[in-house]
């Protein structure tokens, strides 16, 4: 089983072009202290239909949200993802390209990033966008090792409304790097504006809030932003929910500096979680700050001065910039960039504000329904979009239990991330989520004896 | 040709996808949000019909070059064939539709998959455990050297802030060792071999022995020439305290031949999108999992997939682990697709991979020769690097002239100008799963371009003339950098 | 650019696709199959690798033009878009993966499907049933006559053998009529209203009113004309015994707003890759159910899908049908698709369809009328056809040359030469999908073709000029054919 | 829920072009008395969310045979697709594109067609094909009505060992263009040589035999040829089962004219039986009484003298040859003829041969399984290729019980077709059966009570 075109017969040919009589006679460069004897004991090969049925069985042993009701949410969302989307972004003259440093044979993929970029900026309102990050999180990261800068400043405060996942990535990078995080707590299910104005000091390169925030809950931007601005602190807005700016004010408006987040929900599969599509979006005067490529447009030297683009500002980048880059980031999510772009396009201006009404909707409808329960309590009390925590009245393992024996997947328990929730769930109710599913939902949680 | 974009497509109103229906009771809007955090002005995507949606997107995938339209000579990023095969499974839907935050009853198949893969990865590299994390290579050397720093740390050698960087190295591996607070220290390379000067390491360590975290290093290194001192180079680092990091860039060379671990290395991380023949995306997604000797296994992030007897689970990271370094458990429609590569080759094929990718390369080395000299005139492993000094000298046609000239010809260009040792380099990869009649064909293209370069050079240094568009100003684009789109904008500038 | 052909490629024992693992213990082959009936020669198939499949087809699909990639003003065959919705669920592994012949306990989804579509058919149509089975629309015209041959027998009728057709119908018309063994009459159109003569017509009909079978017409017709005497037709033809056969070629100007059924018509047959938007495939596949009055059901080819309190299941013919007219029973990969397409339009969306295929039609007819004479100046339906007849006389531009010229610009060509009663006939069907702007370049591209022939004849006389390929020599190909490549083969000639 | 881009606006402006108000407007042409009063009685609309749940519902009511286990054949075969060949074939330049009438544009497709037939002339061993039919059975009367021709000879002579439905759909023609059909039978499951010697006369236009027969069995094709073509009656060979030739002789070894037959399942889904692909191929004296489309290569007019494909010979097809047309044929099964060309090229020569050799073996180790069991009896002696019909202890619709309750599907019931066969059985055995699957057949079948 091999994608070796060349039979042994040619490659014999070619060997002889060589001098050389087997390929092992290619392999003298590697000495024999560091040879392998053996071969390597890994499973043998297995023709394709073999594999495939073994994939096959292997895949089955999941239970695919296809035909899964679920109520997961918690920075991964179940998104409807029209037709067009895969079937487009599954051209293989975008899947099996590479980076597009030959911009002559690359301005589809160019192109298509651009495109990417504007729709960055025009759902989060903000002024540039570069053309992707790894996830969520480690956009969380370059954002703040953006406001932290050369030297500087040396202190991240971020809300615990921010994903737990994200948070540790962010300490992870911390410890690393060199700098400090501060954690504020949170008040009703927001982060505490007292708390916050008392941890904002001329030390805080960033203030970090997510919108909405894990919980679900709408935090209050237009408040916290000055208090994040005080002393030129940036404002980070974080988004793990892009179909919340169908409804929400965006960064823009309420003048975060930078905006970064995950939009992997926008017409890429969730695959488990990943690949994901972190972005990051930004106001002008940081542009020649930004990690991670940019495409950017101009014109034809030649001529004709056709209009192109091209990967540009590059020397900000690794390869060029080596220990002097900010970002070592190489590689990044072309490809689920076009997915989303083409997702955005397809829904289009009308359809991104019916997926944002869609999910709020659906999502309050749920929450009303649940809370009528008796024995099920709302956590909070305030405006939340698509997600909601709910106090149960039994361990949130028992309540596992009885979803599984339903045949359904419920909402996320939260005592793990949040010490002293117990009880507590995490509900996600999006556009996929029909009535019925919900009715659905309700029916099991009726049936719970406290 | 051009292609407008999306945006100047369309007409208000038109639309192309539809949306669930409405099958809820419908409050109003500023009841559930204040009007405050309510969006005052919809976002201004395009507004396009279905059938504009789709030959927009069908055409620029057409103006767009892929390994399945033609050949990437391209060094260091081992763009080979990406089975159809690999993307079938990712598609899988209980591949592509699980959560992950579902309970682990419900996603059995993917963690043994990914606890089956880490076992493969480490049995390819030698390494004790795996974590998939990291989401590509640049991500895996920070996340290595992560590692690196917290085991010192807790040997009580924080102190320790360098990290040797051969000056052939890419790029990354500076900007990683930066933004894990050490600093870089390049060690320059032997002219004659292109393997690490080991006077100069020598010389480096007897004077900062004691301060060296780690040196990182690529072996077969961006000249595609196999380090013979590697091993007296792993005792030499070691011997001071320090610890061996192995870049897989390169990884395509050394399958089933020679192993990271066996050299001597403490930590590796693969670039999935090379080695184990996931797209490239056009520049992503990859996956860039990283190995390790037992000694730094304590502080891998985590979860790790484990099983016992009721089947496969997340294992917590333990006290020591550096924290996560992404959300969520790795580019798992990327794992996917490298474990049905390593499940579709097996040991042996595994090793006819690499055997296949350095004949192809010495194949070419050997018959450009004439025209390109090669930096160093030894066998290479999977690429080499050839120069086109003598044609910019006597002819003023450069690498990058080069390059745009093979793209006239149907293919992909090489990596050129780097490794930054060596003038108008050209980096040149084929691949195992190029054609004798592909390699035949560039060849015969690169002395045609060589006869072009010499008979008419304007025609080179004006090349491409085939493409959908020519040389692009990229003077221009740096310096009034247009990055988005804006109503009414017609042209750029 | 050439791609070279499949056979060209490849060297031999190079193979892509691999075979299952043969787990049972093998015999000796000719203890199974006596030496004389087994193969002495393997096939002399392609040797090639899996990027070569793979380069070669994409390759291919790159060498071909489809609705994905432009504007198809080509009259008489609805190339409208193809949605990818139906792509999709024509895919779902409980669609694409059964047997015809799985207990109908296993299929009850897709019996379900061809139960429901049959009802919406007939209803489109005002037919009491359907029959899914034929393969196309000419399949589906000789199914009709036959249902009319086996009525007439039923009646003592059987010596009824003429057919009437108008003398701009389909090629298929007379072709199926000569294969039902009827003799094929033509019946001419009226000069002023592009519809049946009426004259000519009674005339035949009281000629030969005994001896005829049917007439077979499309409502509206090859010119795009609705014909407003098509009750008065059907009066007069049922009045003689004969029977009205619709062919359905022209159903997407008539979706809601007339039926064949109140019009008269006693058959009608569908082209679902035309009305209901599944692909064409480059030639196929498409599906051609007929649907019957209900004096005619008796007729139908079984089974048909029935339903009772246990589910749905299918019933077999009576004594009275014609039998199958193909093994199994129809497309149903093509009928997936039309019934997601109806599904989806629903009953104002389908009507909406037509009516924005007719305004579309008229808007191209109206604009183009300063260049192209329409040949008959009234308000059509969803086509019209315009002649080059002047430009050919005045500057020997060919509809021929024009449709080249077109190629140029990125669009297909209108079918020409046809109808045959139209000189230089340019068949123009833009479908409702297209935008207007995609109208409105048509529209200035046929303008600026008009000019060329006006001020430069030879451009377009020697068009296309920006293919991969120019104008081929089709007299030389049916000279000396040469259907097959043969090992050895160089060129054609 | 439309596909109609233009907006009402948009229609608006473009009716103010016609001078026309409304839509309506241009249905003047449509008289009163045959306009549609309402709306037509269908379902409401539903937007592509919604009506991929409802499909997806209708689909899962069917058992797949991607996750079940089948023996069933008879004219349709489970076959093992390579990845690569929906990949390419699905390419939407090939599905969107009309019939190549205009080749310059159309290369890609014109092309592939040209290899498929030359592929089908590789594996039949005749020397021109066409770019297909319908499917088997309409393949057959094609042939049969070439056969016939414009007068003269009057009848076919046609095997009872050929598929029930060729043989019914032949019927049907017969009774349409008026010509008549004798039926063979069979003896000891292959075609009696006795019967047919006796058929065969100066009114016989063609000998039809299927190889492998409907049961499987390998016909003696070298001992018919003789009989079939004594006084110049064509031979006609028929092939449901195209992996046989991977093993069996191809017809153009044992001198038929004509082969016919079905090729769906190289590389195309089986989709409940259809759309199928029929295949023609013949001998070259036949080119130019061949029915449908033919690709032919040629070279460009122009100075270059490319090499190019166009579709040839059209003065025999329905568009321009009318009433005089020997076959209406218009749409074919361009899509699926691209897809067993990609199908063909990916195995290639040397996994043609060992698809046929995978079937082989496997239908005769299942066969020697199953006759082993008491009570299950082998109906006939002699040679077959991955097919077989075994007589059953029990009635055969307690049989598809059997096989309901252990979720496989079985054989296939010939009582129907075959009168007095009750109790008898056709199984089918591919290359996709494992013999786990196998195992798993005969283990239900041991369990059988007679």
């Amino acid at each position: 089983m091999s994608y070796v075109p060349n039979t042994q017969e040619e490659q014999q040919a070619m060997l002889e072009r060589l001098g050389l009589s087997s390929l092992e006679d290619l392999l003298t460069p590697v000495p024999a202290e560091v040879r392998l004897g053996d071969a390597l004991d890994l499973p043998p090969a297995l023709p394709e239909p073999d594999l495939k049925r073994l994939m096959s069985r292997m895949a089955a042993k999941n239970k695919s949200l296809e035909t899964t009701i679920s109520f997961l949410g918690a920075g991964t969302y179940d998104r409807a993802i029209p037709s067009v989307v895969p079937h487009l972004q599954n051209r293989s003259e975008f899947v099996t390209s590479y980076t597009p440093y030959q911009p002559e044979v690359s301005q589809g993929m160019l192109q298509a990033i651009y495109e990417f970029q504007t729709m960055v900026c025009q759902i989060t309102g903000l002024d540039i966008a570069n053309a992707s990050l790894y996830d969520g999180s480690t956009a969380l990261v370059e954002a703040s090792l953006m406001a932290l800068g050369p030297g500087g400043r040396g202190e991240i405060v971020i809300s615990a409304g921010v994903d737990p996942q994200y948070r540790q990535v962010l300490h992870t990078y911390a410890f690393a790097r060199g700098f400090s995080v501060k954690e504020i707590g949170l008040e009703n299910g927001v982060t505490s504006l007292t708390d916050l104005k008392a941890a904002v000091d001329k030390n805080t390169a960033a203030v970090i809030v997510q919108q909405p925030n894990f919980f679900g809950r709408v935090e209050d931007m237009r408040a916290i932003e000055p208090i994040a601005h005080q002393g030129k602190t940036l404002f980070v807005s974080v988004i793990t929910e892009p179909a919340s700016l169908g409804v929400l004010a965006p960064p823009g408006d309420y003048n975060a500096d930078i905006a970064v987040g995950e939009m992997m929900s926008l017409g890429n599969n969730m695959s488990y979680g990943a690949p994901a599509l972190g972005f990051m979006a930004a106001r002008q005067k940081f542009m020649r700050l930004l990690p991670g490529r940019l495409v950017g447009q101009t014109i034809e030297e030649g001529e004709q001065k056709q209009t192109g683009y091209v990967l540009t500002l590059q020397t900000r980048e690794q390869h060029i910039r080596r220990e002097r880059a900010t970002s070592n980031i190489c590689t990044n999510q072309s490809l689920l960039a076009v997915g989303a772009t083409i997702f955005l396009a397809a829904i289009g201006k009308q359809g991104f504000q019916e997926l944002g009404q869609l999910c709020l909707q659906k999502a309050h409808y749920a929450f009303r329904q649940i809370t009528a329960i008796p024995g099920f309590e709302a956590a909070f009390n305030g405006p939340f979009f698509d997600e909601f925590v709910i106090k149960c009245p039994v361990s949130t393992s028992r309540m596992e239990q009885l979803f599984e024996q339903a045949g359904i997947i419920g909402g996320y328990p939260l005592a793990e991330s949040y010490p002293g929730m117990d009880n507590h769930m995490l509900f996600c109710v999006t556009e996929t989520r029909t009535k019925e599913d919900i009715d659905t939902l309700v029916s099991v949680l009726k049936e719970v004896q406290a | 040709s051009v292609e407008t974009l999306i945006f100047e497509k369309g007409a208000p109103g038109r639309r192309a996808a539809t949306m669930p229906s409405m099958d809820v009771p419908v409050e109003a809007l500023d009841s559930m949000i204040p009007s405050s955090l309510l969006r005052e002005e919809p976002a201004p995507l395009p507004e396009v019909s279905e059938i504009e949606v789709v030959r927009h997107y069908t055409h620029l995938s057409q103006r767009n070059f892929g390994v399945d339209t033609g050949f990437y000579p391209l060094g260091s990023c081992t763009m080979k064939y990406n089975p159809k095969l690999n993307e079938d499974m990712a598609a899988l839907p209980g591949f592509a539709h699980i959560h992950p935050l579902q309970p682990a009853k419900t996603v059995q198949g993917a963690i043994q998959l990914m606890y089956e893969l880490e076992r493969y990865l480490a049995e390819i590299s030698s390494m004790a455990r795996v974590t998939l994390q990291p989401s590509a290579g640049a991500h895996g050397e920070l996340t290595g050297l992560m590692l690196i720093k917290a085991y010192h740390q807790s040997k009580g050698q924080g102190h320790r802030n360098l990290v040797l960087i051969p000056d052939n190295a890419h790029g990354t591996n500076p900007a990683s060792a930066t933004l894990a607070n050490y600093k870089a220290v390049e060690v320059k390379s032997d002219d004659r071999t292109g393997g690490i000067d080991m006077e100069h390491l020598k010389t480096l360590l007897d004077a900062h022995g004691n301060e060296v975290a780690a040196i990182m290093l690529t072996n077969p290194n961006t000249l595609g020439l196999f380090d013979a001192n590697i091993a007296q180079i792993g005792r030499m680092i070691h011997d001071v305290g320090g610890q061996l990091y192995y870049d897989g860039a390169n990884a395509n060379a050394v399958l089933g031949i020679t192993r990271p671990g066996d050299m001597g290395f403490d930590v590796v991380h693969f670039n999935l999108h090379k080695t184990c023949s996931t797209p490239h995306g056009g520049g992503g997604p990859g996956a860039g999992p990283i190995g390790v000797k037992a000694h730094l296994v304590p502080f891998l992030p985590g979860p790790l997939p484990a099983k016992n007897a009721d089947g496969y689970y997340w294992e917590e990271a333990g006290p020591q682990s550096i924290g996560k370094v992404r959300a969520n458990l790795g580019n798992f429609g990327v794992l996917v697709r490298a474990y049905t590569y390593i499940r579709f080759n097996g040991p042996d094929g595994l090793r006819h991979v690499s055997e296949s990718a350095i004949l192809n390369a010495n194949y070419l080395r050997q018959e450009l020769s004439s025209d390109y000299e090669t930096a160093y005139p030894l066998i290479c492993q999977h690429e080499f690097v050839a120069t086109a000094r003598k044609l910019k000298e006597e002819h003023g046609v450069t690498a990058t002239d080069i390059a745009k000239r093979l793209l006239d010809y149907g293919m992909y260009a090489p990596t050129i100008y780097f490794p930054l040792i060596v003038p108008e380099a050209m980096m040149i990869e084929p691949t195992e799963t190029e054609t004798k009649e592909s390699l035949d064909y560039f060849i015969s293209v690169m002395r045609q371009i060589a006869e072009e370069a010499r008979t008419n050079p304007e025609l080179v240094k004006t090349a491409p003339h085939t493409t959908v568009i020519g040389r692009l100003d990229q003077a221009l684009a740096a310096r009034k950098p247009n990055l988005r789109w804006q109503p009414g904008q017609e042209v750029t500038h």
